[in-house]
Formats: C-alpha cells, structure tokens, sequence
C-alpha cells in the first residue's frame, strides 16, 4: 500500500488539504484530524473538493476530534469514513508512509 | 510494528500534544513497540516540571511522564531546540551556569540524530504538529 | 475613567489551539471592567459557536457551554459573520443559542447573536476603541 | 503617546516576540510612554531565565529585561497562561509546591486585568502573534 | 483618522489578508510585515487582489521584514511604500486603531 | 543497516517562524547518517531559498547562506515545485544556485536544484521510505 496523508488544519484558514489532494496519488488515502475535521460538512464551499478527492482515495475523519468540534456526522459528505485512535492506529500499519500536511 | 513519534508543539496550545498521547496511548494498546517519542521545535516545551495546570484540566507533561514510566518509553528532548528555548537538565543547566533545571521525570535530553536514528529504526514515523 | 469600546475579534477554531479558549478568558475577565464589550466572530472563529461539542474522547476542555455565561456578564453584542457561516455550510441554527435579560425591556429575554454582512461588521469595526484578535 | 504591546507568542518559533521588541524600541525612540508589555498564550514563554540560545544568536529573554531594566518598562506575564505553560516566579513556585522558579528578571506574573487594564490606559494597543 | 490594518500572514497559506480585505473600509490603511510580505509581488497571483486594495487603501510593507525574506523592491506592485520600525510607530500613531489580524 | 529514503518537505516560508530553519538543522545532522536524502520545497517553501536575503534589520539569524553547504554533504536531490514559484511570481532565476561536485562524472558541478511539476512531485513523494515535513 501507498501513502496515508494526514491533515489537521481547516481547509478554510489553511492551503494544506489544497496541496495534499495536489500531491496525493490515486489510491493513496487521507485522514482528517483536529481542524482538519471540517473538511467533511457537505453542502459547504470545501465539499465539490472533497467529493473529487473521494474519487480517487479512501477519506477518513478522526471521530473524537468529529465529536469534540461539534460536527453532525449526519452533515458529512458521503463516503468518508470515521475511525477512531485504534483505528487511526490500525490505517497507519496499514499504508506503507505516512506524510503530516503540517 | 515498530513506531517512532515526532511532537512539535507545546503543551496546551496546539493540539499536537494531545493528538499525539492518545496515539501512542492506541499504540500501546495495539502491542506495537515505540521506538522513541522525540519532541523538536516548541515540542520540547512539554517536558517541564513547573506546569501547573488548571485542577479540572489534564496534565500534559505528567501524563507522558506517567507513560514513560509505565510503558518504558524513551521521551527525548532535542537539545538545541530544547536550550533555545529554556528547557533544561541538571547536566544542562550546570553547564551553561544556570541555577536551576526544570525538565519532568522520564524525559531526555539529546540530539538530532536521535530523530534521524528513529526514522532508520522504525517501520512507522509519525509527526504532529502545527 | 472612561468607557472604552473594546471588541473582541474571534477567527480561530476551537481545540486544534488554545486561542479560541485564552480568548474567551479574557472576555469574561474584560467584562469585570465596566466597559462596553462586543464579540465578532468571523471565519473558523464561528466554529467556536457550534453546537453539541462533546470533548471528551479527545480528553479537552469543552469550553463551549461558557459562552451561555456570557448574557450574565452583560456581554450581549455579539456579531457573527454571515459569509463565513455560508462558506462552511451552517446557518444561526448550528450555534448555540445564546440570550441575556433586557432590564430596560422589563427583563425580557433577547437573541445576543446578530448574523452580520461583512459590511456591517466593517462598519462595527469601525466604531471601537480597543481592537484584539485571538 | 500611551502604548500597550500584546504579545501573543515565545521567543524564537515566531517572529512576534522579535517584531514587538524592534516596535517597542522605536516606540521608546520616538519618546512614547509605554504601559504595559503584556505576554499571553505562549508568550508566556517570552519570560524564561532558563534560555540558552547558540553564541551567534541573539538572546530574547534578556534583551527584554534588558529593556526592562533600562527603560522601566512593566513586562507582565498572565499567570494562567504561564501556570499551563510551567513559567513560575518564587511565589507560585512555593504555593504549587514546585521545587524551582523560572521567571526571568525583570518580568513579573499578574491577572489577565492587566491586559484590559492597558487597553483601557493606552492610546494604542498593538498585538503581535501568530 | 481610521483604523491601521496589519497583516503578517502569507496570502498563500493563510486567508487572513482575505478577511482584512472583506473587512477593511475605504481610507483605513494596510502595513505588511513578516510573512504578510510576500503580497508586494507584482506578477503574482496575489498582485491583482493588492492593485485592487490599493484603489481603496495606502498600502505599507515593513522594510526590513522585506529584506529580509530576499524580495526585491524593484519586484514591489506600484504604489506600495516602504517604512522602517520608526515609520511603523508613526503609521500607529496616524491611526486611531490598530486591528492585527493575526 | 540498510539505507532509507528520507524525504524533507519544506512548506513553511522562512524568519515568520523557526521551522524552515530547524528543519535545515535536522537536514544537516541527518546527512551524517549516510541515508538517501531528497528534498521538496513546496507552496511557501520555496522562499526558503531566495536570493538576497537579509535579516540584518529584523535581527534574526540568515541561514539561507547554508543551503549552500549541503551539495558538500551529498544532499543534491533538491526539487522545487513548478507550480508553487508561478503562483508567486518567481522562477528559478529568484532562487539561491546550489551545486554539488559529482563524483561519477569527473567531479563536475552539477545542479542541485530541479524543478518539477506537481504529478513528478507526486512520484517523488510516493518513492520514500520516511517523509518528514516541516
């Protein structure tokens, strides 16, 4: 397996997602954590992005940084997946490098 | 599988220190083997002594010293970073003719290459950050 | 002394920093000091405002519930940007309601939150004395 | 004229600690009355006496004090931030029951009203931070 | 006299320079310093948003912010001025509020 | 011990804050560790090696000057990416010229400094053992 791609900053003050999903290969996956959880609410200015990105990699989303933000898991795009710190624990054995968007 | 944990932030500010302990807390819980937990840039702030935490919040340099205890995890403090910015050990202290130290039990203080070394030992290095 | 107009500008999330937090420490001390307080919350800051922020799997403080105290400090002018609500798909219903009890309306309880035009916060920007941006 | 500073962020990971510094002293060259440099967040961390920065690098905490001491100047760290972050003058040392301090000459630890207090007295109120 | 803008965030990793924009009324004023000094560059992707800013604004960059991040002043879009330490106390005390927009 | 690829990814615009220069640091010290090294400078990392820079006035350390040493330490896999210097108005003429001397061809000097698209970029990314990112 490839890549998985963290990032932890808001799509909305920061350029990280932008350039992760530049960057990022097919097949390669990302995770959202922290202030990178809102990236997932649909129907906002992020979600045509994100539903392209979803296209091409699996998405995931840290579900204890989803709940502490106050994100309504029903608002999220389609497709992404929650996991939490075991299973943040279980995707990073899974791909091969692990690259932080800090 | 062999992890190596890299922490770039202080204690408090930014959430990199917390995301970081409850990894290594699902590391720990999975059986996997932590190479090393080193602490660079404002990362290095976590191993003070003197935090004094509110009584109703966590307290984050005792929580990782509690854990290098219990799980005999290296804590390792980069040096220049950590001197830069008034982190100290005994050793350090006395060296550069200080009066006193405030490093927390279980952390160390150590160079660079001690981040590169984690890189070359482990299956998986992971950074958190700003 | 003087009354002073201080406004508080708001544009960080809340969690990923701590700023948002120290933030509202210092309203809540700032409203000690008799002096007139407004709140804007503009871009990632209206995240702070969310609704149901549950901490406890990531071990932080939920300061969110905080912010009901605010009405009480007579803290009741609080601005929140529209633009950056629609450019993060939520509306006022997201955030937490928040009121204070108007005594010189015989106590009546009233909306603290005022969603806002850019035009209209540049223009309440304008009007104050004392600016901090957390 | 009447200035507060604000500084929201340590020495050395940003540049605000070092932009205020060069504002305050133009501030202080142009005959300007200074109130009060508050420290906030992490800039708590500006009041260090623990630093020991590389021979070719300039040494933030005591060009502060420096400033301090030449100039008069009240430097206040906010004490719940510095509590969090382990920056402790003897007095909170003793009541936390810390075996050491690390407070830098010069500054001194005080409530958040320090910081209203200064808005309320200056003309103007400049913050620099991340 | 109106309210002193300053911005110290790169227009290419942070929308604070965005925001200031949106926010900032006519005649109010705008200084760059630190990383805030990359929006000078003329033939930029940020150059048309600064000609635009500077119709409605005086526009500052810090000098020595400037030098040192290596941009050439001959690079600069027209009509921004330069000012040193000493021009940016000035500048505050020209302004009867100072909005950082950190 | 068998040598790994390590991949630096500079994203940070240098002096606002430390990392672009603690990340030279950890590059320097790794170069001892003979592993394969390759770096990316990526949307503001690529000001990290502008020409003329000059910290004298904000007082701060000039570590640009030290890019230079690296082709001694047989770091010249350097790669900037194309799309990140277009959209600030910059090409390869504003960066620092780093060279190393190639031991395979005579010891003639080389340019360390390839600029790459995004999808080569991309390649490169996927090719490392451990990617560091500052």
């Amino acid at each position: 397996m490839s890549v998985l791609h963290i990032v932890n900053k808001s799509p909305y003050e920061r350029h990280s997602l932008d350039t992760c999903l530049r960057l990022a290969k097919p097949d390669s996956a990302i995770l959202l954590i922290e202030d990178g959880i809102y990236a997932v609410q649909q129907n906002s200015a992020t979600s045509s992005k994100m539903q392209q990105a979803l296209s091409n990699h699996p998405v995931y989303a840290l579900q204890p940084d989803l709940e502490a933000r106050g994100v309504n898991p029903d608002n999220m795009i389609d497709g992404i997946s929650l996991v939490d710190y075991d299973g943040f624990v279980k995707l990073t054995t899974e791909y091969d490098r692990l690259q932080s968007w800090l | 599988m062999k992890f190596a944990i890299l922490v770039n932030e202080g204690p408090y500010t930014h959430q990199a220190s917390d995301s970081a302990y409850h990894f290594t807390e699902a590391l720990l819980r999975a059986g996997h083997e932590i190479v090393r937990v080193f602490f660079y840039h404002d990362g290095v702030n976590n191993g003070t002594r003197l935090s004094v935490p509110p009584q109703d919040d966590r307290n984050i340099s005792e929580r990782w010293s509690a854990l290098a205890q219990q799980h005999d995890v290296e804590l390792i403090l980069c040096v220049a970073a950590a001197q830069r910015r008034g982190l100290l050990d005994d050793d350090e202290a006395k060296r550069a003719g200080k009066d006193s130290n405030n490093i927390a039990e279980g952390f160390q203080i150590s160079g660079l290459g001690q981040l590169i070394d984690a890189g070359i030992q482990a299956d998986r290095l992971i950074a958190f950050g700003d | 002394m003087a009354s002073k107009k201080f406004l508080y500008i708001n544009r960080r999330p809340p969690h990923g920093s701590i700023y948002a937090h120290e933030s509202l420490e210092v309203v809540l001390i700032g409203a000690a000091f008799e002096q007139d307080v407004t709140l804007a919350f503009i871009d990632d800051g209206v995240y702070q405002l969310m609704q149901n922020q549950d901490t406890g799997g990531v071990g932080l403080k939920n300061f969110a519930p905080t912010f009901r105290a605010l009405g009480d400090y007579d803290v009741n002018q609080i601005y929140v940007e529209q633009e950056s609500l629609e450019l993060r798909g939520l509306s006022k219903d997201d955030l937490i309601p928040l009121t204070y009890e108007d005594e010189d309306d015989d106590w009546a309880e009233k909306d603290s939150i005022h969603v806002v035009s850019s035009a209209e916060l540049a223009d309440i920007i304008e009007q104050q004395d004392v600016i901090l941006n957390f």
